[in-house]
């Protein structure tokens, strides 16, 4: 089994997909110039050699516009893989991703259906305020969007084409500190999310946690870069006595309650950690939710260790404070016991 | 940019006689619409077309089933046009199950696949892009099947707008914005927000051609689209048109046209699309004062059996809200 | 006392904030035409004629544009009051909404400020999915904004006039049934929102919750339309013994947290009821926080009765269904005991 | 439309050798942010100026302190032009507390409202309407102050441009929107994404004038920027200028601009900004090499100066984050 960073993990997912399928094409700005970027984070670099330029099409600085003629394609059949080139722009197409792609097939009584992906990275990393949001609770608030966030290149790659697959709009949210650029393109305090990818064909059903590490003192909820902080955060808590699980959502809708609740029945503590800001973030939802529903079996308050409510900052030791880190999540755990 | 004002047209009597009776149907579904309306046996609000029938019919006329429209906040014309039947129309007014949306979307979002028309987008100027998508799709798929998109003056304002018709141009993609600059977006006269006398004058920077049609002339709408209908489907790419009409009624349920000035008012008044296009298909004796009253009734038996049918349509279930969002 | 409606409190507000300072001004689409609708929901109907058309500026249908305008007088010490005719316009303007005038600030050091005013109708009128969102969670995520959401004439007139005098972005959620538009403009279903307004003059400020309703078995926490559906509910509920207090945030962002606690400390229950849809709505947030912060005063899980995942439907039986009403909440309380 | 080529310059030789010391000064800015990038001394990522520094030095020349401009993800010319401090300027860059935001804004956002910078607004587009609402204030405050917002061609894509651009039109509003067309929005040919030779052309959708200058001649950029302000300052409204440029770096941090055609590259290349300026200023005698090679020496210390400054700022503290985002 080869292994692949998370952006050619999520390359050959697109690749394979457009074998497979002559409606898929992708849509983006700078993602098949030749001697271009193959898309801000290399993630279509190539692409456009196989496949050509219909199939891989570059397009003006236009994020509404883009998204629209994705809406307006998957209406007619086709299957787009849209992406903007930060997530932060989704909301210059926010028209389009909030009144259009989710709403068309239920206003038209299900006689139409929207079958496109949005792919959009996001995390912070010294861009300052406007390259650095998280924003995958916005769209877990609007319903008719399912939204994956992959941890790995394993992830990425099988939730990709479960998402080109799936008749509905699709979000795929990507971190940038995850895809694994080399050379000149590298990111800094990157992270390896690389991973063995089988041979065969694989992809992973939305709606299916993964559990990440296996513990029995508190439960961990984590997704995209998080992940990997949880995991340093569970190596120093396991020297402080404390035995985490953590859980990687995989995609917030829908949402693998059934795994996350076994888990809280077992540890009796659940602390959550996101990117993204605070308050309204995705967090405070699943912790609603495991009020409701497993509220017996908590032995203290839901946690949360997320990104305080500021826009991100420019500088690395701010940024640092903003950004939940293993040391944040570690504290946040201990102060729960 | 092209001035069009109709010639001879080298059509069959029928199909002159086809869009009149199209014509009709839309006049006369909006009024009945209205009085409904008036008599609050509807919910929800409503934007009517009296005025502008012309501008939907000609365009239509040169598309096929398989061709899609988008449509806007005042979508009735351009559903009746594209073929839409009115009953599944009126019942979509009433929100009924048997409704073209079952009920779901209302009268800001009527459309129907089978005719090829998308579900309204009531949000000004947000089926542009989409329209240009549709375009596309023919284009990957090599089908020469056109897009339309209805716009009005308003949503040329919109930064949408922009974004759409510059990617169009770009990609020469098979898709024609028509623009009923009917003077007002809501109360908003054009002239306060729009520097230039005619929206088709923008298009030359997408370095797209366009036309001004006379929109309360069929015919004239008819001959300035099908040039352009035409070069989209051989993949000449897309053109902008601008229709020149009035609207007869409010912007919406409720709505005295205080703004409107009444010489304006009365001079466009006085050019009733539905009677210049009568007096045309009389002139080249495709049309009798006999035909005409014939197709009045017949419309308007139409529109009873449209108003019986929605009426005794059942409303969906409060639970079916739940249902559709989904694929 | 004179008695005026929301809207014309509303009215009143903007006036008196515009005779006071005269950077105050109104930005929007069709807020101003003589003869024609002054604003969608006619709050500015006849201010034209008082203040001229500089100060009650008339637009393009151009959402992004007018925001960022907005923006660009506040950034040079004008108090701009823009409206979008529906709330779900916003999203035509997010990129303005959420990278920008949030942001400027934060990212400029504190440099520069924005203190703008927008407003925005939110609610479900039988009028289809664009046109009938409540978007207050959207934006209480996003940090830099506050949000008011007056349910009563004399709290839409305080509350404004404090937004039109802070230093910073304030969202003002109005709800198209309180405007209490008569003749052929009224709505249906409208609910009578009017007050005896103080011929004094006053404001409210911000972070400060109403008790609407005073009781001792279940706190019911509501804004905009559903104070009154809450208010339907406790009357009802009071037939069947249960005694619920109600209370209206009014402002979303600062959030009176104190007050809620006072409440729920007594009442031991917490049932929060929006017309926003249920999903990472703003009630996740307060129901996480009141867990995080009161855990041990609760005698059950928080409920959240809110519409559901869905957009709005048209149909009225359908859209009676989707916001909640009286019967749905008191069920929801019913189901706590 | 008017195309302006540099004519004689009808000023003071001090302004002509303060416009030629602006421009060095942000070309050994660069040159030095560069390396310290390369270095890996600089956190996140650039987008450079080099080869524009006409444009932003033509422009700013016309302007007050209490003008104002908006810019872009490339703003360290437009920010040394309109005078901020490459102190503060550089201190940013390192992220430190001394810098001109405190190190909340990096690169992409620097802005001082001393000298009439607004934070920059990295979302490409993003700065159109905030300009055109400067503008306004300006207006409504009865000042003859005038708003300066500069663009990319790519941005000239954005729905952004048209809202703005339309807005600054119907309400004559003293803006003037420069855009920097320097052949490529990131790795995109402008005529890959726009069917007009000229972005000016667009003007004319909005009833604005235009005009299209040399920007690598700063005389001329200068010249035709006057005419625009002026206009503007006495209630003449906006325009939109053009300015033909190049950039002579990558797109940001790591681009060997392996998409640019190599005869292009070594053509516009040829046409440095700084040695058109010098020799003009030559051959007017407003300059001599003497001049010009004090010029570099003091402009050199400048900037060592100013990284000294940066290097010894302190870093702003962690919990620093959670200030400035209430006034
Ligand atoms: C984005 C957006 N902004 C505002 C509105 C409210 N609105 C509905 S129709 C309308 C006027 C539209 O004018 P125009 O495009 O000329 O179309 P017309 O009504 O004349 O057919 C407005 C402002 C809307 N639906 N969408
Ligand atoms: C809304 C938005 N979309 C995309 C980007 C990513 N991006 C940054 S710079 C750039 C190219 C801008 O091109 P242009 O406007 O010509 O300016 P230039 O870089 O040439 O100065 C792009 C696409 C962005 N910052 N904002
Ligand atoms: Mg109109
Ligand atoms: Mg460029």
């Amino acid at each position: 089994m080869p292994k692949l960073t998370y952006g050619e993990a999520l390359r050959q997912a697109i690749k394979e997909e457009m074998e497979r399928d002559e409606r898929v094409f992708c849509i983006g700005e700078d993602i098949g110039i030749e001697g271009g970027f193959g898309g801000a984070f290399t993630v279509t670099l190539g692409l456009s050699e196989i496949f050509g330029h219909e199939r891989i099409l570059d397009t003006p600085i236009s994020e509404a516009g883009l998204t629209g003629v994705a809406i307006g394609a998957a209406l007619m059949g086709m299957r787009p893989i849209a992406d903007v080139q930060y997530c932060d722009f989704l909301f210059c197409a926010m028209d389009q991703m909030i009144n259009e792609a989710p709403k068309i097939r239920y206003m038209s009584g299900g006689a139409f259906s929207v079958p496109m992906v949005m792919r959009a990275p996001v995390g912070a990393t010294a861009r300052g305020a406007q390259h650095a949001q998280s924003v995958e609770s916005y769209f877990a608030h609007c319903p008719g969007w399912k939204i994956a966030c992959p941890s790995n290149a394993y992830d990425a790659k099988g939730l990709l084409k479960t998402a080109v697959r799936d008749d509905n709009p699709v979000l795929v949210f990507e971190h940038k500190k995850l895809y694994g650029a080399k050379g000149i393109r590298k990111v800094e305090g990157a992270i390896d999310a690389s991973s063995e990818i089988p041979d065969e064909e694989y992809t992973i059903p939305f709606g299916q946690a993964r559990v990440v590490r296996e513990g029995k003192d508190v439960t961990i909820l984590a997704n995209l870069r998080m992940v990997y902080e949880a995991g340093f955060a569970a190596e120093a808590l396991a020297e402080d006595g404390v035995d985490a699980e953590i859980i990687d959502p995989r995609t917030l809708n829908p949402f693998d309650y059934e795994t996350l609740y076994r888990s809280v029945r077992k540890t009796g503590r659940l602390v959550i950690v996101h990117e993204d800001t605070l308050t309204g973030g995705w967090g405070a939802e699943v912790a609603a939710k495991v009020m409701e529903d497993v509220f017996d079996y908590l032995d203290a308050p839901v946690k949360r260790v997320c990104a305080p409510d500021t826009p991100a900052p420019f500088s690395p030791p701010m940024e640092e404070f903003y950004v939940p880190g293993k040391e944040r999540i570690r504290q946040g755990v201990l102060s729960q016991q | 940019m092209s001035r069009k004002t109709a010639q001879k047209p080298d059509m069959q009597p029928e199909l002159l006689v086809e869009m009149y009776r199209k014509m009709v149907r839309i006049r006369r579904f909006e009024d009945a619409i209205h009085l409904k309306f008036l008599d609050g046996a509807l919910p929800g609000t409503v934007h009517l077309y009296q005025g502008q029938e012309a501008v939907a019919v000609g365009v239509c006329a040169n598309l096929r089933t398989d061709d899609v429209i988008t449509s806007t906040h005042r979508p009735h014309g351009h559903a009746i046009a594209k073929g839409v039947p009115i009953k599944s129309l009126m019942a979509e007014l009433y929100g009924k199950s048997t409704g073209c949306c079952k009920g779901k979307g209302g009268s800001m979002h009527v459309g129907d696949a089978s005719v090829g028309m998308l579900p309204a987008i009531a949000i000004v100027g947000g089926g542009l892009t989409i329209a240009a998508g549709c375009a596309l799709a023919f284009k990957l798929k090599r089908k020469d099947n056109v897009a339309v998109s209805f716009l009005g003056d308003g949503a040329a304002n919109e930064g949408d707008f922009h974004e759409a018709l510059n990617m169009a141009a770009i990609w020469d993609l098979p898709v024609v914005y028509v623009c009923e600059n009917n003077l007002y977006g809501a109360s908003t006269r054009v002239n306060k927000v729009m520097k230039v006398k005619d929206v088709a004058e923008r298009a030359r920077a997408y370095g797209m051609p366009s036309a001004i049609a006379d929109g309360n002339d069929v015919l004239a709408v008819y001959e300035c689209v099908r040039e352009a209908i035409e070069r989209a489907r051989s993949g000449g790419g897309p053109t902008l048109i601008e229709c020149k009409t009035y609207r007869r009624c409010g912007h919406s349920r409720s709505d005295a046209n205080a703004y409107r000035d009444k010489t304006e008012q009365q001079e466009w008044l006085a050019r009733d699309p539905l009677v210049i296009a009568r007096d045309k298909l009389k002139a080249v004796g495709a049309l009798t004062d006999e035909d005409s009253d014939t197709i009045e009734a017949e419309i308007d038996a139409e529109i009873e059996e449209a108003f019986a049918f929605a009426e005794a349509s059942p409303l969906p279930a409060p639970e079916d809200c739940l249902k559709d969002l989904w694929a």
